[in-house]
């Protein structure tokens, strides 16, 4: 993919017929003035998943078709080539509306990103237009029981099988697979060279033959999650993402777009400030010094991880790489997570520990208070983001590795 | 400067023994999966067999006399198993009872707790209830098989009454004041709650013109039986607190990543340290609270080292069930790990029998606001 | 989405360059050493020089007509350089008086503050101070050289002003009222104050039959200078922390134990990534409120953003400083390492302009409690 | 030193003359009520260091002639013999009493132990006595400017030299150096020797000539901790404790006593609970609700570091060895200062912050601010506790070591 592509200049033998950033806006404006729907605290999403995608794909199908989606991704395949301030106007009108980023985040915040900088050109006719018409849904196939924090050490391997390649190994903390069509697969295919060096990314059909979806149930009791077994999976030589290992380099460039995505518009709780503050007006609480205290404190952290966020946005709409900082999001959407999900118990009390099963929002604040660490693990816990922005941003030395130079498969590994 | 005997100690193996094998990882979750408040058969042999119930009942009503320093080995063992069981509400019911002048209606039911056959709740927020006196059966407006006189007539309800699920009967602390209800009669609704902690049941019990035994109760009842109900989940607390550092320091040491265990990892190995640091000036907290609740000491102190313990054991607690999940990263926030039931229970422990915000409002007035 | 255009990062430049080269380290410890308040030599080039006084203060008073914007690009790098200065004292008396209609106090007090001439103070918390007017120098009871008609007679205390022992000119700012003192003048005493924060010094100013002029000021105008009080000393304060990061990254670099530097270890590399975190956080907050009350926001947005700067870069200074510390261990906590200068500067910048706690209430207010 | 002679068992050919539990308590309470004064919360020892000095000295000589000093120590180098059980009944005298223990404890509590486990037997006679006396005050001489957190890397160097050795090098943070007549000195006497190999330990002369003094000014203003140069300094072949070589297991065991002494009895800040609640009620904010619940969280801290210390002190008076568990007891002291100072600097507002130099305790709340990070970095860094907790008392493993093997002079050191 040449620079121009990304940009927003008007291609050779392409008519240019590009909006107006005004009229785009009108466009935006009156597209969810008419099909938005509120964004959604429910539950929602985990109480019927399968509704929630498909009303995900009927939502990118009406932006995709009002001329609303790809917007600074290239014309050829199916993106509006317009500029980062299109961008800015469309995150302007979609604000307070529900997006789907739980569906749509990988797909189009992650392997799309990927695909258009390392893909071939069959690969991005292929896959880029129907990701943003919301026809095919696509998942991320990385983690795995045994490399987690460690990605690189992940086992699943590819074999050379004729022209193509057949895979086996597990994967494990796959959102949504269940509901998607493909997937950027990361899997070992030399495991005589150090850890980085033997990994290879491919396009994953996931109605592929050999191919196992299991729900994983989390603390919470949701869904989200799966594992995914793969049994003498064919992947065929097309669906070869880069070259066979440079897999390390593609997996670093979609978790950075994760970063990015992630601190841009942060995964929150259902246990909004909003929620809790409504809590303690419901609960005569308000004129409570230890609760203003804390409920102050948790609208500091809050605007820091929004106006944090607006910042990443901001720069990625302009084009620029926010990089390892991006973390900083990360990391204060799940503190704030936690913070609140903390004081709604506390306001709540015994209504919060044990409730009438008829109860509207009865688990609601208990939902709250189980769903907040997971903030801090999925895509990357706490600590791994710390050693980054420790070693990429402030710039500190990395930790002695004596097993650098080790062969994978000579490797201490969990079992 | 151990509070235990060598006694203690055997009897704390015998529990543990007993625990580790009918009450393990599987088992807890059985009894959690069949909504089962807790395991029948377990608690006849921990009351039958093993006299666990009647630890702290008086042997002229069938227990074997013993005091807070038993059940507390009891708890903690309990805590580490994470056992859904009645067994804090039913032996905070006995020393309740035994508090209590002996009457035929307390020494009834201690015989019925010591033997295991009867399991009791404690609700200690009367506030909402309404008592009248029983009228003779003869009288106008008597409803047959209502409370007649002797009795109270109870109206109102009892808001998330631990244990009120599985309870046969019901202990009512109020100031200066006592009653006994039995939760299968007439008049009395018992409704299970959903809860955040799997391992325990709730109910909102409501009384409708039921039935009540008075107890004669000292002046000072309530606030004893409310210090007892700190200290004693305290025990729970810090048992629990106890086994999450060790399971997160098993697998901390088992899981490699980056080609070692990542408990070699300052970051890992230090929230480990952290974790030990709470547990361990929490359970001096709580050991001294143990201590004065079983040696009988002035009320005013034991209130003081009960709202302490139950701070410091609920804050503990609930820090390392955290921890443990950032310890274990994924592994820890599935359903089929151990970790998210230890973290329920240390949020419910948190709040029963009064809150952080309560018992911190009673230290800042002992240490002189 | 940075709110400072190329303009502002040669202003910051220029600063930055002046006190790298005039106000490093040996510099700041000879003025506290000297128990000077601040570097007279220096404040001359920072006011005639580089115009920095009159930054915010109109062309026609003899300012540069900038604003807020161009003040806390200044207040960062003064933050930065931990320097000893009047500058936040005046220039919030500054923007105080471009806020109150124009008349010839106001004039005459803008253009000596333009110049670096004239130092003001400002005291927020005028509730001590008890206000009449002035009578003819004929009437009975006038004290010569005392207030006259037109001028208002103060009596009481202004307590904990800031750069009370330097300033020549105080503002004081009641609500919908304010007046001018001259520090120097009949009646006024300043007993300089003993403090935590080397850098700084404080005031308790004591009136006795002082005069001061009355300056017209409309009604919300406590309430916005307060604000702006807020946002000035918050960049003051993102300055400073930056700074506090930046040469504890370094030390960590640097300072070799166990055969590697001590910033490869996870326990100190996470702390400077905390550090990081709270930073950066603290500063979305002040650009925020940097931006609000730049381009004249309503007041009550305005005073909301600048509430959460104050308690967010207050508590992120204060964390920054004692991380600073650890990172440096025995070296920090030397009095010749500077460390303890921001520590101590972050201290009283948590309290200065209302606490924590204050403005926590008023945010909790504009949350909706 | 056989295991007999710590104990409290009658010793061949001495006569028993050892008093019962019952008269040494008497003897113990009726000391203090003559001579005893309260435990010193003010100032006065930052304020007149030398003055402070002299004060304990007289206190433990006048403990020495009473005859109870070194209690449980054996009774041919001027110990009384006696049991835990002593100790005890003269901790229970002595609570609330000045004790001197930020004069005595590196002496008395760890050097001494050191001595009796590892000295010869002419240095246990020159020593103890001496010391517990108060007559000779001792100092530890194990920091350098380039050695902390990692002790084993001290540079500071001892030659043979005839019988003797010659020192050069630079010690810091020598609490009372000034004061000092003796101190337990480590230096390298090997550097072609993996680094804990080659160090030693000696009995230094403070008077000797070659040593310079040069106190340390702490952030605080205090002046409790110095810098000592070794210029060419002789010690006598006769100071040698224990062998060449050895130095490291001695520093070991006097660094576990001093844990143990910390944890037993922690340093604390003069801004106590007791005075932070004082000044709650002086400014009237008893019934402030965030206050009450900060002081209730304090006074639960200050409870947990309390009863650990105590649980600690009683095993150290039955003889066990508490080991690296009581660090517990520093970090909680630590975080007990802190959460102290910080809840009194809230109180007193801006009256901390500047005072009216008259005020006679206008400082103190700037003070306790000032001094509470210095506890979780004196005797080791609250990172080097947790690295030891998690190490020895949970059984974790180390980090890799890369220059484990490496000769001191080859390692990597700071400046």
């Amino acid at each position: 993919m040449s620079g121009s592509d990304t940009g927003g200049r008007p291609e050779e033998g392409i008519v240019d017929d590009r909006p107006s950033l005004a009229v785009f806006g009108r466009t935006a404006d009156a597209w969810f003035a008419e099909h938005g729907r509120p964004a959604n605290m429910s539950l929602s999403r985990s109480l019927d998943p399968a509704a929630h995608v498909a009303a995900a794909r009927k939502y990118q199908r009406g932006l995709h078709d009002a001329g609303l989606a790809g917007i600074t991704w290239p014309r050829q395949y199916g993106g509006l080539g317009l500029g980062a301030e299109f961008q800015r106007a469309f995150e302007q009108a979609a604000r307070g509306h529900e997006t789907f980023g739980d569906v749509f985040t990988i797909g189009l915040g992650m392997c799309a990103p990927v695909l258009l900088a390392l893909g071939t050109d069959q690969q991005k006719r292929r896959y880029i237009r129907p990701m943003l018409r919301g026809d095919e849904v696509w998942c991320q196939l990385f983690s795995e029981p045994g490399a987690g924090s460690d990605l690189a050490s992940l086992a699943t391997a590819a074999v050379a099988d004729g022209d193509g390649w057949v895979v086996s190994g597990q994967k494990v903390w796959t959102t949504y697979a269940q509901h998607s069509d493909f997937g950027l697969l990361l899997a070992r295919t030399d495991a005589s060279v150090r850890k980085h060096l033997g990994i290879t990314m491919f396009v994953a059909d996931m109605r592929s033959a050999g191919i196992t979806i299991r729900p994983l149930r989390q603390a919470t009791g949701d869904q989200e999650f799966n594992e995914v077994f793969f049994d003498d999976v064919a992947i065929p030589a097309q669906n070869l993402v880069g070259a066979p290992g440079n897999g390390w380099r593609a997996a670093t460039l979609m978790l950075m777009n994760e970063r990015a995505a992630l601190a841009g518009g942060p995964i929150s709780s259902p246990v909004t400030l909003a929620a809790v503050t409504e809590l303690i007006r419901n609960r005569g609480r308000q004129d409570d010094p230890v609760i203003r205290m804390r409920l102050a404190q948790a609208y500091v952290a809050q605007r820091g991880a929004d106006l944090f966020a607006e910042r990443i946005a901001a720069q990625v709409a302009a084009g620029d790489e926010p990089g390892s900082f991006a973390s900083i999001g990360k990391l204060a959407a799940g503190r704030v997570a936690r913070q609140v999900a903390a004081l709604a118990l506390d306001v709540a009390g015994l209504d919060a520990i044990a409730w009438d099963p008829t109860e509207p929002d009865g688990s609601l604040w208990a939902y709250g208070e189980l769903y907040a660490p997971s903030l801090s693990i999925a895509g990357g816990t706490d600590n791994i983001q710390r050693t980054i922005l420790g070693e990429r941003v402030l710039g500190l030395p990395r930790e002695p590795q004596p097993d650098r130079d080790t062969p994978f498969r000579e490797l201490r590994r969990s079992p | 400067m151990t509070i235990y005997t060598e006694e203690h100690q055997e009897l704390r193996a015998t529990v543990r023994r007993l625990l580790e094998k009918s009450a393990d990882r599987a088992a807890v979750r059985a009894t959690i999966d069949g909504l089962d408040a807790y395991d029948q058969a377990l608690w006849a042999r921990m009351s039958a067999e093993l006299g666990l119930a009647g630890l702290a009942i008086a042997e002229s009503r069938g227990g074997s006399g013993f005091g807070v320093l038993e059940l507390s080995v009891v708890l903690e063992e309990i805590g580490r198993a994470n056992l859904p069981s009645p067994y804090l509400s039913t032996v905070l019911a006995g020393l309740a009872l035994t508090l209590a002048d002996a009457d035929d209606t307390t020494a009834r039911l201690l015989s019925g707790i010591a033997s295991g056959e009867r399991i009791a709740a404690v609700h200690l927020d009367t506030g909402d209830i309404r008592k009248s006196r029983g009228v003779e059966p003869s009288a106008a407006g008597h409803v047959p098989g209502g409370p007649i006189v002797g009795e109270q007539v109870l109206n109102g309800t009892a808001r998330h009454v631990l244990d009120g699920p599985t309870a046969d009967e019901l202990v009512l602390i109020g100031p200066g004041e006592g009653s006994v209800v039995d939760l299968g009669g007439d008049g009395v609704t018992v409704r299970r709650l959903a809860g955040i902690d799997l391992t325990r049941s709730h109910a909102h019990v409501t009384f409708d013109g039921a039935a009540a035994r008075p107890i004669t109760v000292g002046g000072d009842w309530k606030d004893r039986v409310a210090a007892l109900a700190a200290v004693l989940l305290a025990c729970e607390q810090i048992g629990g607190a106890e086994r999450v550092l060790e399971i997160s320091t098993c697998y901390a040491t088992d899981r490699i990543q980056f080609g070692r265990p990542i408990g070699s990892f300052q970051a890992v190995k230090h929230t480990l340290a952290d974790m030990l640091i709470e547990l361990e000036l929490a359970r001096a907290i709580q050991q001294d609270a143990v201590r004065l609740a079983a040696t009988g000491a002035p009320l005013a102190e034991l209130m003081a080292a009960a709202s302490t313990a139950k701070v410091a054991c609920s804050q503990a607690f609930v820090q390392l069930t955290s921890d443990m999940i950032r310890v274990h990263g994924g592994i820890g926030f599935t359903w089929e790990h151990e970790a998210h039931l230890y973290f329920r229970r240390a949020r419910a422990s948190a709040r029963l029998f009064g809150d952080v915000s309560a018992h911190s409002d009673r230290i800042a007035a002992h240490v002189g606001l």
